[in-house]
């Protein structure tokens, strides 16, 4: 059946499951919401491949099929569409999203047997999958902020699951409200848009930026602006300086939610959004080098705070901050592709880390502090290994998928057309970080001796039905960046390939052109690697291997050689440390700075001043003018019926007066 | 044989009608009052017929039965108001049940 | 006497009235005398007796006893409408007669076509009930006027009593106007001639397929004018003499005739209605018929005569005779070819009416009297429902034909 | 000067008349007697219009049934003098001037209306009577369903009178 012609099949299989489970599960069995939910969501990948098969079919010229289903709302010139795209990019997100999701999907089925409200989770994990669906197959930027408002309404609500913890309730509203403050450059950034190009549609604004110069890199004109508004909103979403802070405390929900949410597919909307919008960005340089400082900055500081924590989940959760940084670092250099790339490989990787995580947590009862763990290699080999290789992918270590994709990232940030010294230096640092805390992660958990009192944890391996995505994610780990590798040997990247007619289409500018087919660009960086060999030698020797290596070796040496020395350390640098594991004060500055003047704002000026006074008084100011007038007027109903009798006939006279006079006039 | 101008019975009608109103706005007993309008409706009666005549058309006197019938359900009502009237005020005079003002 | 030659149709019809107010007004006297004698006679009793023979004079001497009573007028009764009541009751109790057709709408008398009816109106059952409809003020005005308050309760009564069976009467008549398709009394008459053809013997009068009808009209009828069993309005017991009770001398004369008008009225219309008026129950063929009025006449006027001979003394004799004479010419009169054919319409429809006004004085010979509540609840839960369902039953007896034939 | 002139005369002289005496008169039931006088009337003026049906039903409904309703509730209430109160100052002054001005503008419009001189029984000859049978094709074929409508509201009213007058024990 050609799902191609109806792609909305794609997304009313998870609605359709969210609607079920979510308005009949309650008295369902755990098997029938697990069918309804994991098999609508797999019937999505199903058809998601079937419609890639279709579109493989299209004739070459084509890059992207469009379909417009009904007209959703019209007001004036401003109209927009029921209308749903696919191209390239369309697909690696697809693919990443069902898939990833599908797992996730089964992995819940095990880690949330015990729960309350099973249908719940299943209804909102299903309802998330949709709206994020509908966020990538959107075909115009106004259906797309519906799916990123819904992706952030699914979050808001699976942050809060269990919504009689106070503190998720508080992660719940702070991701909700945080996101919120992106959100509100992102509405602007859409009616600029839509008050610069008269259409929200993609294809339509994407062809008529295509015609625009592209803008100096000295001062903003109205692309940069669009941009960066919009960046605000990707800000938000994907937990970038300032607005990261939201990420960390969204880990107060189930951990499968993290793997999915915070990790996989909705942090990275915003990429993928900066990705679509690349006609606008790569016209407006000053936008581009906004995304890409922001990206570096944040991908450096948020592996310095991952560095001292101590929640392994908190720990993910920054690295996933960071990681995003670096997919940023890579659009806004204008690797876009390099940073899809990374967006899919990092899907895999940190879903599984988180995965594994979920795992570590489930079989030590709970317990996420990982100085109470340590020696659980032994206990729970699967969960051992699969998290091992996805270390690996992540620091960056050669044959694994981080690698591929992260050395592209910094590559085009070294070396590109917009390259930029510090920002290189900053995310190979991050780098090195990033191996070194990941390293630490998995020293502090599996090595050493047991830290906790082992008759009260009994640890056991988590049941098939978790172990077996974790399985398939790690041979997506190590599997998924080879796309990439014949272009260590100086042949095509594939992924680059794949991707390139999307980037190609708007007319994008010549630096970046260059950077989409690097066959051989290697060759211009620099005479010395002249051959594949000398090429495949430099990429694997290369800055962040090595500082990857360093990192592995520096936390082996602290964490499993001297386990007391991190402690010295700390008091060594103790300021440091302290200003690290309190995160830069920043929430705190939040709270003094914005939060607590807001609610003196709301409270004294808002609520005192314009609500009691201004608003009441008008009410009630209108309620005693009318009483004032009706007790005036009130005097005529004097009751006497021979008075109002006298008033009919004066209308009487009046109208037959005024009637018949006018009459006799026409007459 | 001659016969009467449409305009003599309209004049009359007009009359009767006029005079109505003035009894409607100068009588005090509920009942005359009543009675005021059932002549004001007898007035419209009348011109009704005329026109209808006039015209050589018949819907004039059809509605001519609308308005008797009108009429008979007003004083049925109308009445039975008054009755009501009258057992809880113990008098007729309209200016005296004034109990409905602000 | 232009004015007569322009207005020809005035003068007859003023001519006629003086007959008809003239014959009606003897009527009327006679027929307190007829009730009187025949009540006595049920009650086994003489009834009227000294007053000339079988008191035959007693109408004349309680006419003269009203003339020359004192006239009252109760003090603080309203003047004008104490004197407007039993005027108002009396005219228009006449007035109705008016409209009635005592013979056929073709007869020539003096060689000249003419109707034995004054006023032939297109819808004289509509004006009948009309001019009846005003009747209630008679009553209403005379009990609020005398200032007292049996009056008062009697006038209520029957004022009430009147409004409630003028509808069941109204309803009655309805079916046979449904059955006629007309409102005029000669062709209502006209549309009663004949006979069935199932049943060649029957007369295609009314009463037969609307005798529900015909059982309604003449209950209700009893009841709008006050007569036993429904008399409540002058229920002795209860209020004195009801509506009347401050009339004396000729105004209460007033009263008593309006009542026997409306007898006779309603007698009329019953006849009309349903009893196939002036038309004679038997076939044209049977010729001999046309003597029956004058071989009544004679053989009244043979009783009598022997009745002087025999029985009478005195003043009564010389009464008797004058009497027997008068039959006896009457009589011969009839026997003229000239008379014959005009007397033959009035003949069986005073026939009728004497009939029903025989009925009338049985009834209140024989019936007690009902109580107030009873007398409503018959008005209102059976004769209206019933009177009801019979006009329904006629319209689709009427319908139905008319469906089979156009599908 | 002839009959039907003479007639209409006396008639409108009638109805006139008693419509002053209704305003007139302090008695209720004098008002109730002259009010149906008029009714009288100005079934006469239907006679002379052709309209011999609508005079009876005139008749018997505004004269027979209607106003006997009146005399009815006045007797029943025994309403005497009618006391001359005068608390509303807008009737006392305005009232009575207000009326006669609309009489009068009503009056001089009808005088001058456009078909003021067509012979009013009808485009026929004099005296034409209308048949009652085409009044009731007309009542119950064009204007049936006005008419089964006024039937609701009259059964309604009966009903609203039932519960109004209903002594409330």
């Amino acid at each position: 059946m050609p799902i191609l012609e109806h792609l909305w099949i794609i997304l009313a299989l998870p609605l359709a499951g969210a609607a079920s489970n979510g308005l009949f599960g309650k008295n369902w069995s755990k098997t029938i919401i697990n069918s309804v939910g994991i098999g609508s969501v797999s019937l999505a990948f199903l058809s998601v491949l079937e419609a890639i098969r279709e579109f493989s079919l299209l004739p070459d010229g084509q890059v992207s099929f469009f379909k417009n289903y009904f007209n959703w709302m019209a007001a004036g010139s401003f109209k927009v569409d029921f209308a749903l795209q696919m191209d390239h990019l369309t697909i690696v997100m697809l693919l990443v999203v069902t898939f990833v999701s599908l797992l996730v999907h089964i992995y819940s089925a095990g880690y949330m047997a015990h729960e309350e409200g099973y249908y719940r989770f299943f209804a909102y994990l299903n309802l998330f999958v949709f709206f994020m669906l509908t966020l990538v197959l959107a075909a115009n930027i106004v259906l797309m902020f519906v799916g990123w408002e819904g992706v952030g309404l699914c979050s808001y609500l699976l942050i809060g699951f269990w919504f009689l913890k106070q503190s998720a309730i508080n992660a719940g509203k702070k991701a909700f409200i945080t996101t919120r403050i992106g959100d509100f450059g992102f509405t602007v950034g859409i009616l600029l848009l839509f008050w610069t190009f008269g259409s929200v549609d993609f294809g339509t604004v994407f062809a008529k930026a295509a015609n625009m110069p592209a803008e100096s890199a000295t001062q903003a004109g109205v692309l940069t602006w669009i941009c960066l508004l919009l960046f605000a909103g990707a800000i938000g979403k994907s937990a970038q300086l300032p607005l990261y802070v939201w990420l960390p405390d969204a880990m107060e929900g189930p951990t499968p939610v993290s793997a999915l949410i915070h990790a996989a597919t909705m942090v990275t909307a915003g990429v993928y959004m900066v990705a679509r919008m690349h006609a606008l960005f790569s016209r407006a340089p000053i936008a581009m080098f906004v995304v890409a400082a922001v990206g570096a900055i944040t991908a450096f500081y948020a592996a310095t705070i991952g560095l001292v924590q101590t929640d392994i989940k908190k720990v993910l959760a920054y690295s996933t901050v960071s990681q995003l940084g670096y997919m940023f670092l890579g659009c806004g250099v204008g690797a876009y592709a390099a940073g899809i790339f990374h967006l899919m490989t990092h899907a895999f990787f940190k879903g599984l880390l988180f995965l594994a995580a979920g795992s570590v947590i489930h079989a030590m009862g709970g317990e996420q502090d990982m100085r109470n763990m340590g020696g659980l290699r032994k206990q729970i080999p699967v969960t051992y290994w699969t998290m091992f290789i996805a270390t690996l992918a992540i620091a960056g270590i050669p044959g694994f998928a981080g690698f591929f994709s992260k050395d592209e990232i910094l590559d085009a940030a070294g070396s590109g057309s917009d390259a930029h010294l510090t920002l290189w230096v900053l995310a190979l640092a991050g780098a090195g970080l990033t191996s070194f805390y990941m390293f630490r992660l998995i020293f502090l958990t599996f090595f050493g001796k047991p830290r906790f009192d082992e008759h009260k944890v009994h640890v056991h391996e988590s049941p098939r039905s978790m172990t077996v995505p974790l399985m398939i994610l790690a041979l997506l780990s190590i599997v998924g960046g080879w796309f990439a590798a014949p272009h260590l040997l100086g042949k095509t990247d594939h992924f680059e390939a794949f991707l390139h007619p999307v980037f190609a289409t708007y007319g994008v500018p010549a630096g970046l052109e260059q950077r989409a087919s690097l066959a051989g660009a290697a060759g211009e960086q620099g005479g010395i690697f002249a051959t594949p060999a000398m090429e495949l030698l430099h990429a694997v020797t290369g800055p962040p291997v090595v500082l990857a290596i360093i990192g592995l070796l520096v936390a082996w040496w602290f964490y499993v050689r001297r386990p007391d020395a991190p402690k010295k350390l700390a008091e060594s640098v103790h300021g440091l440390y302290k200003l690290l594991l309190d995160k830069y004060y920043v929430d705190e500055t939040y709270e003094r700075v914005i939060i607590r003047p807001f609610l003196w704002i709301s409270a004294n000026v808002f609520w005192h001043v314009v609500d009691e006074n201004v608003i009441d008084g008008t009410v009630n100011g209108v309620a005693s003018v009318a009483r004032e007038v009706g007790g005036q007027a009130r005097e005529l109903q004097s009751g006497n019926a021979r008075s109002y009798a006298t008033w009919v006939v004066v209308g009487a006279v009046g109208f037959t007066v005024l009637m018949l006079g006018v009459w006799g006039m026409v007459r | 044989m001659s016969v009467v101008p449409v305009s003599y019975y309209l004049v009359l009608s007009a009359v009767l009608f006029g005079l109505g109103v003035i009894a409607f706005v100068f009588k005090r007993n509920i009942i005359t009052i009543l009675m005021a309008i059932e002549l004001m409706l007898n007035a419209v009666n009348l011109a009704f017929v005329a026109f209808a005549r006039a015209w050589g058309q018949l819907d004039g006197l059809v509605f001519v039965f609308f308005v008797i019938v009108v009429a008979a359900a007003e004083a049925a009502v109308g009445l039975a108001i008054v009755i009501r009237i009258y057992h809880n005020r113990q008098s007729l005079n309209i200016e005296r049940a004034n109990l409905l003002k602000f | 006497m232009e004015f007569v030659t322009q207005h020809a149709v005035l003068v007859v019809s003023l001519v006629k009235i003086v007959i008809l107010l003239f014959l009606t007004l003897t009527t009327l006297a006679y027929l307190t005398w007829f009730e009187r004698k025949v009540v006595a006679h049920i009650q086994s009793r003489w009834g009227p007796y000294y007053v000339g023979a079988h008191g035959l004079l007693q109408p004349l001497a309680d006419g003269l006893k009203f003339l020359f009573k004192e006239d009252v007028t109760p003090p603080g009764a309203d003047r004008f409408l104490y004197i407007l009541a039993p005027f108002l009751a009396l005219s228009l109790a006449l007035t109705t007669i008016a409209l009635i057709p005592f013979g056929p709408a073709t007869i020539t008398i003096l060689g000249q076509p003419t109707q034995l009816i004054v006023a032939d109106v297109n819808i004289g059952l509509m004006f009948l009930f009309a001019i009846t409809s005003i009747g209630v003020y008679g009553v209403a005005l005379a009990g609020w006027s005398s200032n007292s308050k049996y009056p008062l309760l009697g006038g209520l009564r029957s004022s009430a009593q009147m409004i409630s069976y003028e509808v069941a009467l109204t309803l009655s008549v309805v079916g046979v106007v449904l059955l006629a398709g007309t409102l005029n009394f000669n062709e209502m008459v006209s549309d009663q001639d004949g006979y069935y053809r199932l049943l060649p013997f029957i007369p295609r009068w009314h009463i037969f397929p609307q005798i529900i009808g015909f059982l309604c009209y003449f209950t209700s009828a009893i009841a709008e004018t006050n007569r036993v069993p429904f008399d409540l309005p002058e229920a002795e017991t209860e209020l004195v003499a009801g509506f009347h009770t401050e009339y004396s001398s000729f105004k209460f004369a007033m009263f008593f005739m309006a009542e026997y008008a409306n007898m006779l009225t309603v007698s009329f219309l019953a006849t009309i209605l349903f009893l196939g008026g002036w038309l004679s129950p038997f076939p044209e063929s049977w010729t001999f018929l046309q003597y029956l009025p004058a071989v009544i006449l004679l053989g009244l006027g043979v009783y009598l005569g022997y009745d002087a001979v025999a029985g009478a003394r005195g003043i009564a004799r010389i009464q008797l005779v004058v009497i027997t004479c008068g039959a006896l010419l009457l009589g011969a009169l009839c026997l003229l070819p000239a008379v014959m054919p005009i007397i033959q319409g009035p003949f069986w429809f005073l026939l009728k009416v004497g009939g029903l006004l025989f009925f009338y004085v049985w009834t209140r010979g024989t019936l007690p009297r009902f109580r107030y509540d009873q007398l409503m609840s018959l008005g209102w839960k059976l004769l209206l429902p019933v009177s009801l369902a019979n006009l329904v039953g006629t319209a689709l007896w009427i319908i139905f034909p008319l469906l089979v034939k156009h599908g | 000067m002839s009959l039907p002139f003479i007639l209409f005369f006396v008639f409108a002289l009638i109805s006139v008349g008693g419509a002053l005496l209704l305003m007139m008169a302090r008695e209720p039931i004098h008002s109730a007697l002259s009010l149906i006088l008029v009714m009288m009337s100005l079934a006469g003026l239907y006679l002379m219009l052709g309209a011999e049906f609508i005079a009876a039903v005139q008749i018997i409904v505004y004269a027979g049934a209607i106003m006997v309703l009146f005399v009815f509730v006045i007797m029943l209430l025994n309403a005497g003098v009618e006391e001359r109160t005068d608390y509303s100052k807008m009737a006392k002054y305005a009232g009575i001037p207000l009326g006669i001005l609309l009489l009068l503008d009503l009056a001089h419009w009808m005088a001058h209306s456009l078909i003021g001189e067509t012979p009013a029984n009808g485009a026929g000859s004099a005296n034409v009577m209308i048949s009652t049978r085409e009044l009731s094709m007309q009542l119950f074929q064009k204007y049936l369903f006005p008419f089964e409508a006024t039937s609701i509201l009259i059964l309604i009213a009966i009903l609203g009178a039932l519960v109004l007058a209903k002594r409330d024990e």
